[in-house]
């Protein structure tokens, strides 16, 4: 019962969110649609089960990546980002027009379907799960994967945030003028 | 366990619908018995008495960029870092300890080589960031 | 009645809002909002299956890397962003037109 | 193990007695159990931040050799209700080139972020409203929505002072953030688990037994974590986002009547519970002095007591920096985070690693009485 009720929540506070940051016309507006959307997510993943990744989902996005954002906004925007962004509703769509917006729509649904078609004999092989009341712990499994058979992943990650912090520290950081 | 293991999460959502009604409480209470006399000096930003002169939001220093990217760097590290070390002990007492330890140092190093290198390169100075990087 | 094709639901719908504000907006910092929308439809995705397909927890190792990877992708993403905001004056993706200065 | 309130509390026989009168309905009675607890939490809470904000006054005034509230109440102490009364019932001024929607989301994103950090924080062994497995990690990430209200605050005022306060409180929270998870993750890495059950369960018997007196390690890692929350809480020496020289209020500038109020609670709240926090995973939290088999709740009660205690003198200790230390400037708050904090957190979690490995997990007090 309450795992269908914050599945509920959920999934209206993601896909809200997320038309949210699609149709408002201020950037600020939008990080704070995409951090609640962001939040939703993280209540998908706990009605899934996993307790870790929608922990981490909120420790990295709404404590990182949308401060990041945030900032971002802040150090590019100045007082006229307002009038810089533009919406599916506003003027100017950059790409195409209400044509071709119909068009890839109708292709997108013809390509769906077909997809659902095809996957449809697919799934039907594996057995049907219902939604179920368990609520496992996933940390301890999770860390032995980790160290055991994914640990060059696990060792390469930590690889990649270096290149990250060193190429974006280049990149962004101060020149003299 | 007799009740449903799911109801676990339930207090958070019953702690966060709180903070909600509380904060739309307090907004009632507040409409019914606050005085509303708005003027246009009342509402201007404060800006120590003086007329206030454009708006706040302007261009900010970089600085900022560069702290918050530093962090969201470990932070995604520490993420990494956290089920390593909850079960650490437990493969230590299985046995595989140095085998762990050695993963796990490895990590850490590659997490010290970047805050090195950040040190090194003055980025993590909130004064002279600017002036050292240009003297090279 | 929750079921997988509900989470999959969710996640086409994340994934056609993300393409959707790539494609319309023209300041990049909202085209990076875009990019993080899908990424978490495919890791939202991943997880799904996840649960109710295979048994394993082989698909939250691989949306914690795509989160991992998402942090490492806005991190340089948004320096690029402020490099150029420095160069141009400007975030406009129309102003992007060169390679170099 | 995802132990809970309701789950404990099924153990007792009154349990299945509500079990009847509800019908047979576990899901609305766990509701009801969680509503009540969290409603008597908050309002516990509340209290706390209040009666904080008096103790603030009255030691500030004591440390300073003056008087303090002493008008509303005996000795004052009911002067937070008057405060209350006065934030409630005066005038809300928001500026006119304020952004509305952010204006009124700020206050409340950091209500909903501290709030949401009491359902694990562990009052007992027993009385803990969710012992998620992820318990602190989830508290650390749920609260960096304080972070993101603090800048939203300072951004939709509009106001240089709050958009000074506003950039300067996010980057001096998410950079504390880094050398309070690190040492958090050193006593994930002894405890062998993140849930605060698990990390008390390890810590039950005498003083010695507690995490900070482990290893040496554990004890310098308790210093950098309490550090670096009283820099996260925005707190003196630290409370540079609302520097009254510089900033005039900081990111709360243009904030008036319940809003402000909001941001007040939500940063008391605050508090008290990184003191809590710390009580838990470092000083034995609730536990009892001495092993005890039996499990009724009149000892559950007096966990709550000795957790609320050890959490109060925490608090205490803060206010008394407060009151003590000057405030630094900004390039040596970046530059003690940066330069100190955080390696010594990288050093202290290696040697944690370490001494697991060489020690065999065993703490001092093992080593020199033996025993585990």
């Amino acid at each position: 019962m309450f795992a269908q009720l914050l599945f509920l929540l959920s999934a209206v506070l993601t896909v809200g969110c997320a038309i949210a940051v699609a149709v408002t016309k201020n950037i600020m507006h939008s990080c704070i649609f995409l951090l609640g959307s962001l939040i939703g997510i993280a209540g998908l993943y706990a009605t899934l089960g996993a307790d870790f990744v929608a922990v981490t989902q909120i420790m990295v996005y709404v404590g990182g990546i949308v401060i990041l954002m945030l900032f971002a906004v802040m150090l590019t925007g100045g007082k006229d980002f307002v009038s810089r962004a533009q919406n599916l509703l506003g003027l100017a769509p950059s790409m195409g027009n209400k044509w071709t917006y119909g068009i890839g729509l109708f292709v997108g649904l013809v390509f769906l379907l077909t997809n659902v078609k095809l996957l449809s004999n697919i799934m039907k092989s594996y057995p049907v799960k219902t939604f179920g009341n368990e609520f496992p712990s996933t940390v301890s499994q999770i860390g032995h994967l980790l160290v055991k058979e994914h640990v060059l992943a696990f060792e390469l990650s930590s690889v990649l945030l270096l290149g990250a912090l060193v190429g974006a520290a280049i990149i962004a950081r101060p020149r003299k003028q | 366990m007799t009740p449903a293991q799911f109801d676990g999460l339930m207090p958070i959502v019953i702690l966060m619908g709180i903070a909600v009604l509380l904060f739309a409480g307090g907004h009632f209470v507040s409409v019914l018995l606050a005085p509303k006399k708005p003027s246009l000096l009342k509402e201007t930003p404060y800006e120590c008495g003086e007329q206030p002169v454009g708006s706040a939001w302007s261009a900010f220093n970089v600085r900022f960029y560069v702290v918050g990217l530093i962090f969201i760097i470990f932070d995604v590290e520490s993420v990494l870092m956290f089920p390593v070390a909850s079960i650490f002990k437990e493969l230590n007492e299985v046995g595989e300890g140095g085998y762990a330890l050695i993963v796990f140092l490895s990590f850490i190093s590659v997490l010290i080589e970047g805050i090195a290198y950040c040190w090194k390169k003055g980025d993590l100075d909130w004064v002279k960031s600017f002036q050292v990087s240009s003297k090279k | 009645m929750i079921s997988l094709i509900s989470y999959l639901i969710i996640s086409l719908v994340l994934f056609i809002v993300g393409l959707v504000v790539m494609i319309s907006r023209k300041n990049i910092v909202a085209i990076l909002l875009g990019i993080e929308l899908i990424l978490n439809a495919a890791a939202l995705n991943f997880v799904a299956y996840s649960r109710f397909v295979t048994n394993n927890l082989d698909g939250h190792i691989f949306s914690l890397f795509i989160i991992v990877v998402a942090a490492a992708e806005a991190a340089v993403g948004l320096a690029i962003v402020i490099r150029f905001f420095q160069i141009k004056e400007t975030i406009h993706i129309d102003e992007a037109t060169q390679l170099r200065n | 193990m995802n132990q809970t309130l309701v789950s404990y509390l099924s153990q007792y026989e009154f349990y299945d007695v509500l079990l009847g009168i509800f019908g047979k309905n576990e899901g609305l009675l766990a509701f009801v159990i969680y509503l009540l607890f969290a409603g008597a939490i908050v309002g516990l809470c509340a209290t706390i931040g209040g009666l904080g904000t008096y103790a603030e006054r009255k030691i500030s005034a004591d440390i300073q050799q003056r008087i303090g509230p002493n008008r509303v109440g005996p000795y004052g102490i009911l002067q937070f209700l008057a405060d209350g009364v006065k934030m409630i019932t005066k005038e809300d001024v928001m500026p006119n080139t304020a952004d509305k929607f952010l204006f009124y989301l700020a206050p409340m994103l950091a209500l909903i972020g501290v709030f949401a950090t009491l359902a694990v924080l562990p009052w007992s062994n027993g009385f803990m409203m969710a012992d998620l497995n992820v318990g602190i990690f989830y508290l650390i990430a749920i609260s960096s929505l304080v972070g993101v209200s603090v800048f939203l605050g300072g951004y939709a005022s509009n106001s240089k002072w709050s958009m000074l306060g506003g950039m300067r409180g996010a980057s001096q929270i998410i950079s504390y953030e880094i050398p309070v998870t690190i040492s958090i993750l050193s006593i994930t890495l002894l405890a062998g688990g993140m849930g605060f059950g698990t990390i008390l369960s390890q810590q039950q018997g005498t003083p010695i037994h507690w995490y900070i007196f482990h290893n040496p390690f554990a004890f310098i890692a308790f210093f950098v974590y309490f550090i670096g929350a009283l820099a996260e809480t925005n707190r003196a020496p630290f409370d540079l986002p609302e520097a009254e020289s510089e900033l005039v209020s900081g990111y709360h500038t243009e904030y008036t009547g319940m809003r402000f109020g909001f941001f007040a609670l939500a940063e008391y709240i605050e508090v008290f519970v990184v003191c809590g926090v710390g009580a838990a995973l470092f000083l034995g939290g609730g536990n009892l002095p001495f092993n005890v088999q039996i499990d009724i709740i009149p000892l559950q009660l007096f966990q709550v007591v000795i957790f609320m205690t050890k959490a109060l003198i925490l608090y205490y200790v803060v206010i008394w920096i407060r009151w003590t230390f000057p405030r630094l400037r900004v390039d040596q708050l970046m530059s003690i985070c940066w330069k100190y904090l955080t390696p010594i957190a990288i050093f202290n979690l290696v040697g944690n690693a370490v001494w697991i490995v060489v020690f065999n997990g065993k703490s001092i007090a093992d080593l020199v009485f033996g025993g585990h």
